[in-house]
């Protein structure tokens, strides 16, 4: 099983990446660029997990160690992809 | 700004004032202060601010010297360095922000600390921190170890500021409350030092830098609660810092500071626009009057009251002369930043701020800093100091091996090396670096003069928490030690007093304690203090940390070639050993690790031989004679050998005998104070010894540089690759328990 | 000689380089603006280190796009002598104009020490004082300086003599210890195919003065002023003469 | 309109962060965990862009800046969100 985790600067919090990502974008011509908001995207393989336990898993290792709670939030997802690599 | 709580002696109690404090504020104002008054007031009269339980004591230090351009009260200390020049420095705590974000919490401590010295119109050229953690098997350690040097490094080499040297040490004290004590030293020139008085009624208020947004907003998370309906949305947010923001605020500043146009410029630190409004007029006598619609906003809806007390970093207020607003933003257009006018110096004296059109705030100012509320809290000797000062060196058994005891302290968090921390900072760039971390103060070079500046940082908070005097007198003593075993003599010093809540009497007695120390070891030394900070509340759980008040020093070398560094240097070259050893071993790092035991009393240390040992390490060291130069400290003699050789570029090791006058372990691991270890050229060692002979330095010739060994006498001998091997990895290893 | 180095918003090592180059090397060196497309007749370019732009997104990915940039590419394609170091050779690689990428360390932190290089072709305009297998001891101080390539760029590189220096030990072994970064194959600086590009991730602009830790750094500014007043003294002719060396 | 875009290491590029999370997630008990790959989540906003045109404006973007195609690659999803923040 593959876990896909989303993890992303908790609104308010100042998000200087996506602040300088914004500015280049515009300084490139792509006037139509709003807000940029940079995170992180990682894929956990999991050997042997699945369903509703592998989830609980998946939150855990979030929140223990992949987000940082106190600026960031989280999400993921989980896909059967029978082992193969994304 | 309809349908507002009514502020009542609640509110202000829920922002954290007293009663007494409340009806100050009414008899100031005349009524009851506005919600956002309340802030600004909560904010101004916070002990962070307004010093209430520290500025009747602080009056007692040392501040002046022929050399003092600027002393305590401005942004940042500054001293005179010859050549037109000053060195403007201090040191400033981020001891909560850390332990809450340890990356973030350490990189805007490093920002606001930048912050005050380039405010001063200062180029920074170092930086330094001291760091206090809890004991190093503590499960959160080795995250904030990891987080606040990751922290520091990512800010201070991301705006291109060296970092060069500091200390670190763990102790169970810190478990649940860590220090990070940030500090910076600029060089500016005499005519281009700013202040932050404003003046000229007229002039236009200037705001640059980042956009404002809820972060770290004083006191607000309850208060805002009450009358919010979305709650989520407005809590105080942490504080991330934009480095890059910074080294551009920085360029941009240092840059409007060359043209005529600026008259007053403040950081925005804590309290944000509040503080540094109100202090700018109350500086200059004069008021400010600002609108709040025009503050660069990072987010949509925020209140006037969130405004006044946002404490997001990389922002500056500044006050220029009128007309010269094209200028000012001509020169922050080029290095891409916002710079608003926002409001304009008055002559009525208030503090006023307008949102929406109405007037949310007014408040005369000279009252709010005048009549600021001073406590002289009640201060008691702890009750177990004198059980914890009992030692009785009686009952301790001698150890049956020293060279044993030698490698575990060696190998311990508190004196291994420190070079996983400080290979993680960028301490070169600008080239000033002489002599970088790894010796007892880094030496800089002055470009275009041949003059260097010396800076270290120190602090045993053991022998603080043991007595905190003496602690106290120490601190200072060893700061001055470093500076004067790198050839360089004091020009100030910076304090950093990191103690728990006044409210308790025990803690109160150890602040007063420690300010008499710092005072009275700056009095016979005639050291200046040129600035500081005071970071109180320092508790968890009922529990103070160990009183740690941190002593950061800037020296001067007249000729900067003629620096010293601890390391040996030749083979063949006498090992001298200045000052008196004494057999005693309170609150030494050997009794802690060998024996687990925090106790006794701190080394004895007398004054007046201090101040010769210096004085004749420093004459030495101009005039040539001296190889290298090391302090013995923690650890004792015994230690501070192998780290002369293990500093040594050649990894040379030594051949030493000592008089065997005291137990063994007193006389290689005790801490006595005023001690120096020289290696002098064999030719030379003579005329040092008249030398020291005619300036009453006791000066005694223990052994010999160069051998593959470190050897003490019958008590150890031991290959310098093994020592280094247990110094070298130690805290790396340490630390890498769970990320 | 006329050397220009660049300033891009966040470079912290431009006053370094002016410093070797002007105060050491006593050569002519102005600092050429960002947004200011014009290099003002200058002789060599130098990319220095530092953050530009924050390197908030990727090392030296923003800088690239910069008017100043435009002018250094058709400068390059001149055979104009181009040299970056450090963030100066994360920006040369994201132009393009060099092969190959810096990421993240191994260690995952900033490391800042002195590390030995060993000099892999002297037969360039950057290494012409050096001899080949020779040792400078020059410091390093990047978070993301770990070399990649894939293997066929490496391959090349290696045939046709762009790799211009290795990390090594004091023996001069290039062993896993002695690499600070995990860069393949211990990578420490490269050149174009054309040999007029430069980039290396140590610092040599912080290694040419005795008091502040060495000058072995002065090899390869001594080395390039050489190349320029040859060029000069040929009268700007053929700009090819100590290319890559096709072995 | 909300771009989501995804850049992630190209496969056999070093991810040095990668190993040391999965070191760590293994060290915290969770032995499930096999390879972990970090890489970057980015949320771009656009004003007034739609449909194709806006893709092709995406792609561009990542072409040229958010990705670096030596070691990167990247991925790219617009949602249509009537301009709500996510
Ligand atoms: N946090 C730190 N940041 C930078 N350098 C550090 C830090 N901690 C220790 N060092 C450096 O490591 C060396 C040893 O530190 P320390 O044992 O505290 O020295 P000393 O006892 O002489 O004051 C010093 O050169 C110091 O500057
Ligand atoms: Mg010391």
């Amino acid at each position: 099983m593959l876990a896909k985790i989303y993890v992303t600067p908790k609104r308010g919090v100042l998000d200087p990446q996506g602040k300088a990502v914004a500015q280049a974008l515009h300084a490139l011509g792509f006037a139509e660029v709003g807000d940029v908001r940079i995170g992180k995207y990682i894929e956990v393989r999991l050997e042997g997990a699945a369903g509703e336990e592998a989830a609980g898993r998946v939150r855990e290792m979030c929140e223990k160690l992949l987000a940082n709670q106190v600026i960031e939030d989280f999400r993921f997802e989980t896909v059967d992809d029978g082992g193969k690599r994304s | 700004m309809s349908e507002r709580p009514p502020v009542t002696v609640r509110t202000a109690e829920e922002h954290g004032l007293t009663a007494e404090e409340w009806e100050k504020i009414v008899s100031i104002l005349g009524r009851p202060p506005t919600f956002e008054e309340l802030g600004v007031f909560s904010a101004m009269w916070s002990e962070h601010c307004s010093y209430k339980s520290s500025r009747a004591h602080l009056k007692s230090l040392p501040t002046s010297a022929l050399h003092v351009i600027q002393g305590p009260g401005e942004n940042a200390g500054a001293v005179d360095i010859g050549d037109g020049l000053a060195a403007v420095f201090k040191i400033e705590s981020h001891n909560h922000p850390s332990f809450i974000e340890p990356y973030q919490g350490a990189a805007t401590g490093v920002g606001g600390i930048l912050r005050d010295v380039f405010t001063m119109g200062a180029r920074p050229i170092a930086n330094l921190n001291s760091l206090r953690f809890g004991a190093i098997d503590h499960p959160r350690t080795p995250q904030l170890v990891k987080g606040v040097v990751a922290g520091i490094g990512g800010y201070g080499n991301c705006v291109g500021v060296a970092t060069v040297g500091g200390e670190v040490y763990f102790d169970a004290g810190y478990d649940q409350n860590i220090l990070v004590n940030a500090f910076t030293l600029g060089i500016a020139r005499h005519e281009r030092i700013f202040r932050a008085a404003a003046s000229g009624v007229g002039n236009p208020v200037i705001y640059v830098g980042s956009r404002t947004g809820r972060d770290g907003i004083h006191g607000a998370s309850m208060a805002s609660a009450e009358f919010a309906e979305d709650s989520e949305e407005k809590r105080p947010t942490v504080q991330v810092g934009d480095p890059f923001t910074e080294k551009l605020l920085l360029e941009a500043c240092l840059e409007l500071m060359e043209s005529d146009c600026l008259v007053a410029i403040q950081d925005m630190g804590a309290a944000g626009l509040t503080s540094s409004s109100v202090e700018m007029a109350g500086r200059g006598g004069l008021g400010i009057e600002i609108d709040l619609d025009r503050v660069p906003q990072r987010e949509e809806g925020m209140s006037a009251y969130e405004i006044l007390l946002s404490e997001s970093q990389e922002r500056m207020l500044l006050v220029a002369q009128a007309g010269r607003e094209p200028d000012v933003k001509r020169i922050f257009d080029k290095w891409d930043l916002q710079a608003a006018v926002i409001g304009r110096v008055t002559d009525d004296g208030l503090f006023r701020a307008r949102w929406h059109g109405e007037e949310a705030v007014r408040i005369p100012v000279q009252p709010v800093s005048m009549q600021a509320p001073l406590y002289r809290r009640p201060a008691e000797e702890p009750k177990n100091l004198n059980e914890m000062q009992e030692l009785s060196l009686a009952s301790l058994p001698e150890p049956r091996d020293c060279e044993e005891a030698l490698k575990k302290l060696l190998g311990s968090p508190n004196l291994c090396s420190k070079r996983w921390v400080y290979e993680q900072y960028d301490s070169l760039v600008r080239g000033h670096t002489v002599i970088g971390p790894g010796s007892d103060a880094a030496v800089l070079r002055i470009k275009g003069s041949a003059r260097g500046l010396a800076v270290t940082v120190d602090c045993n908070s053991r022998y603080c928490l043991l007595d905190p005097y003496v602690g106290a007198v120490i601190a200072v003593c060893e700061a001055s030690r470093n500076l004067a075993v790198s050839g360089a003599r004091p020009l100030g010093l910076s304090d950093c007093l990191n103690f728990g809540n006044p409210e308790k009497p025990p803690v109160m007695w150890q602040f007063q304690q420690a300010i008499a120390g710092i005072r009275d070891a700056c009095l016979s030394l005639a050291i200046p203090v040129v600035s500081g900070n005071v970071s109180f509340y320092n508790d968890t759980d009922g529990r103070s940390i160990p009183p740690t008040p941190t002593i950061a020093m800037v020296g001067l070398i007249d000729d900067v070639s003629r620096c010293l560094a601890q390391g040996f240097r030749r083979a063949g070259d006498v090992i001298v050993l200045l000052g008196r050893s004494r057999e005693e071993l309170g609150g030494s790092e050997f009794l802690a690790t060998i024996h687990g035991q925090v106790r006794g009393t701190p080394p004895w240390i007398d004054l007046g031989l201090e101040k010769r040992v210096q004085g004749f390490v420093r004459a030495a060291a101009a005039d040539g004679w001296l190889r290298s130069a090391h302090d013995v400290s923690e650890g004792g003699v015994a230690v501070a050998l192998a780290e002369c050789c293990l500093a040594s570029p050649d990894r040379l090791g030594a051949r030493v005998d000592l008089e065997p006058s005291m137990r063994s372990d007193a006389l290689l691991f005790g801490e006595s104070q005023s001690r120096v270890l020289l290696s002098v050229d064999r030719q030379q060692w003579p005329r040092l010894r008249d030398r020291a002979q005619r300036d009453g330095v006791p000066a005694e010739a223990i052994g010999e540089v160069g051998s593959p060994h470190l050897e003490i006498g019958d008590w150890i001998d031991v290959p310098l690759d093994e020592l280094a091997a247990i110094w070298d990895g130690a805290l790396e290893r340490a630390l890498r328990v769970v990320a | 000689m006329k050397w220009g180095v660049l300033v891009f918003p966040g470079s912290n090592d431009d006053q370094d380089a002016l410093w070797a180059l002007s105060s050491v090397h006593r050569q002519e060196a102005i600092p050429l603006w960002h947004k200011d497309p014009d290099l003002r007749g200058v002789d060599a370019v130098v990319v220095p280190g530092g953050f530009s732009y924050g390197d908030y997104l990727r090392c030296g990915a923003m800088a690239r796009f910069s008017p100043v940039m435009q002018s250094v590419r058709a400068f390059a394609a001149a055979g104009g002598i181009v040299l970056g170091m450090c963030n100066g050779f994360q920006i040369l690689c994201e132009a393009g104009l060099l092969p190959g990428a810096l990421v993240r360390n191994r260690s995952l932190t900033f490391v800042c020490k002195r590390v030995w290089l060993r000099v892999e072709n002297d037969r360039t305009a950057l290494t012409r004082c050096c001899r080949e297998g020779e040792r400078l001891q020059i410091p390093i101080k990047h978070g993301e300086g770990c070399y990649f390539a894939d293997e066929s760029t490496l391959r090349d590189l290696e045939a046709r003599g762009q790799v211009l220096f290795r990390y090594v030990d004091a023996a001069g072994e290039a062993t896993p210890e002695a690499n600070p970064n995990g860069a393949l194959r211990s990578i420490a600086g490269v050149m174009n195919a054309s040999g007029n590009v430069f980039g290396m991730m140590p610092h040599p602009e912080h290694a040419v003065e005795a008091i502040v830790g060495g000058e072995d750094g002065r090899k390869l500014f001594q080395s390039l002023i050489e190349e320029l007043e040859e060029r000069a003294a040929r009268g700007g002719g053929s700009r090819r003469r100590t290319t890559g060396r096709a072995t």
